[in-house]
């Protein structure tokens, strides 16, 4: 389930808006409040929430539960796949994780076949597949499997910059027209539209640090290497100027933060010194 | 005499050709299409597909113990390490992009096997929303493009895969992707399932293996 | 009979070297020092720096009559198209394309603001994989730079940006680039299309050297 998921769509369940989104249905149709968790979730309550966060959506839980139990799809025991999709729903409200509209749609849905199910159906009605709910969601649940089986196949295939690499070489050698280069407008659109796409998919944030301490701790990475201690002081007195100094002590303080450099003295008292994290002496080897 | 001079020729110009081709196709970052690497032997007399082909040839086998092969795709094409040394190139750069959310691998499969497709479309066969980070990424990734709407109330846009998607999976063609699991017919399931409400544990899951081949013309709504 | 066999492995070895370096320097997107070459041989016994040599003359000796060549220079190895099939590659280019790829300019723009950044980090960020070919080309562009290794398994290069990309720009500093929350404006007025609401007057479009804030009022020269 993706609680990000924006309700967009039409849904081709066919939806009761009428129980629907209502949380109460849960109780109406189960007959009694659920107090405790289904015997049948023998999962710890630790990975409940993972766990169930995993599934990609409603027909994702039922096609589990019905795999569960090595059933055919075409003949799901409604009564009891039922039951358990509403106890997983009963437990995924009481971890309060966010529901997405679609299970309750499908609570419903699961709730009017059992109740068709149990009243006797009007002869003329009975030869008509189409009129039997139960075919429908059958349908559709034995699609969605094609595809979450074809998603895993594709997932399998070997690919690029993955399980596989490209064979390429640099071009730096050849003359030619030079290449475009990019405007300021092209660079911040981009950097919109990346900063657009995060915020709908991830948590990550590009944060604010000052574009001067950013660029001087590249500076100051380019600087150190990993055999040799540099003196901080001359680091920072490198820079003109005060606010040179401030730029460099944040971006010495940054570095340290990203674990990019290490600090040390030689003896007590003795100048404080910095160098560049890792011990690789032999970069440099390569002849010129 | 002039004979053996139009053969000898013949191996010159075929041997310059090959040098041409490996050039453009280590300098190109994408694959490139047969029309591109005959614009790269203009100066190399009449090259016509039969000629490429010879000189493709040449090339592929010239590689054919090294570490990278001549692979060719929807695109065209390229130059690859080949995948018994993955590991040696990971070992070297261990860095191994992130893994595809499932969301994400339904989503681009269901644009793969039912294009053109709509977002309700999709939606309808997954059970749920599909975020818009998930097309865009999609899109971003180059793997997936609008090509056109559908004519109904909203002229929602129909996806599809790219090129690009092949490319990066090296397949040539769409068919070449895993056949979709067979569907047993809703016949079966009305004389199967009957009416009865009990659970039927003891049926046999559907057999497995049954696959068929994809008909790629299909249109995507006409399952409805 | 001890001493031939010795010498047969040691043939053997090369040659396994000689591969592994080969699918290293071409998928990678930067010149590759000796250390990673050695620490790609790691499965094939020990490997010295006059062993690493051979293995690398080997290669080199390879590709003399070929369009490309492995060149060394002081940041480590790599192969590169010959200058004199410039023209060949360019025929094959036949729409140069003006603008950069979406991707490039978004790797780029997150290398500056977040430099230095490893590539891990950049596709962190984007939500899909940067390619080996658009790191190389913004390196050969000379906009991009490696300025360390993050100390973590496998030591990922660190880039930033350059000299040249400001100059490029028609920047002096980095920090004359628009803050992040202008763009973070600009982001949601994009999420936003639809709503009318335009920006307000004073954060249209970022224009070089324009309304960014500075919270030192001098800033020094960059010393190179």
């Amino acid at each position: 389930m993706d609680p990000r998921a924006e309700s967009e769509g039409d849904l081709a369940l066919p939806t009761t808006a009428e129980t629907g989104a209502d949380g109460d249905v849960l109780y109406r149709v189960h007959g009694e409040p659920v107090v405790e968790l289904p015997a049948d979730l023998y999962i710890p309550p630790d990975a409940l929430e993972v766990f169930l966060d995993s599934f990609e959506g409603p027909l994702d839980l039922l096609l589990y539960l019905i795999r569960r139990q090595n059933l055919d799809i075409l003949a799901i025991p409604i009564a009891e796949i039922t039951r358990q999709y509403m106890a997983y729903i009963e437990v995924m409200r009481a971890l309060r994780l966010e529901l997405a509209g679609e299970y309750l749609v499908m609570a419903a849905l699961l709730a009017e076949i059992k109740s068709r199910m149990l009243l006797p159906r009007p002869r003329e009605a009975e030869s008509d597949d189409d009129a039997d709910p139960r075919m429908a969601l059958i349908r559709q649940l034995q699609e969605y499997e094609q595809f979450k089986t074809a998603a895993e196949r594709i997932d399998a295939l070997p690919r690029m910059d993955r399980d596989v690499y490209a064979a390429g070489a640099s071009v730096e050698a050849l003359e030619g027209p030079p290449p475009p280069a990019p405007t300021l407008d092209e660079l911040m659109e981009a950097l919109a539209a990346v900063m657009h796409r995060a915020s709908l998919t991830a948590h990550h944030h590009v944060s604010t640090e000052q574009l001067s301490v950013r660029s001087r701790m590249s500076d100051i990475l380019e600087r150190l290497h990993p055999e040799q201690f540099v003196d901080f002081v001359a680091l920072l007195l490198s820079a003109e100027g005060r606010q040179g100094v401030v730029v460099s002590f944040l971006a010495i303080l940054e570095l340290t933060k990203a674990g990019l450099i290490e600090w040390g003295q030689s003896e007590p008292y003795s100048p404080i010194q910095l160098r560049r994290r890792g011990a690789d002496t032999t970069e440099r080897e390569a002849p010129a | 005499m002039s004979e053996g001079r139009t053969v000898e020729a013949g191996v010159e110009q075929l041997g310059a050709i090959e040098l041409a081709l490996e050039a453009v196709l280590f300098a190109a970052a994408e694959p490139v299409p047969a029309r591109d690497l005959k614009a790269a032997c203009a100066d190399l007399g009449e090259v016509d597909q039969a000629l490429l082909e010879r000189a493709l040839d040449r090339l592929e086998a010239r590689y054919r113990d090294r570490a990278i092969e001549l692979v060719r795709s929807a695109g065209g094409y390229r130059f690859r390490v080949r995948a018994r040394f993955s590991a040696t190139v990971q070992a070297a750069q261990p860095e191994r992009p992130a893994r595809l959310s499932r969301a994400l691998l339904e989503t681009l499969a269901i644009i793969a096997y039912r294009q053109p497709v709509t977002r309700a479309e999709i939606e309808a066969v997954r059970g749920v929303a599909v975020s818009s980070g998930i097309m865009r990424t999609l899109q971003e990734r180059e793997w997936v493009r609008v090509v056109g709407h559908k004519e109904v109330p909203g002229r929602p846009a129909l996806y599809a895969t790219t090129r690009g998607f092949l490319d990066d999976l090296g397949l040539a063609r769409l068919d070449e992707l895993p056949p979709l699991e067979q569907i047993r017919d809703l016949a079966d399931v009305a004389s199967d399932a009957g009416l009865s409400l009990g659970p039927s544990a003891d049926d046999e899951a559907p057999a497995p293996g049954t696959s068929h081949r994809l008909d790629f013309d299909r249109e995507p709504d006409a399952r409805d």
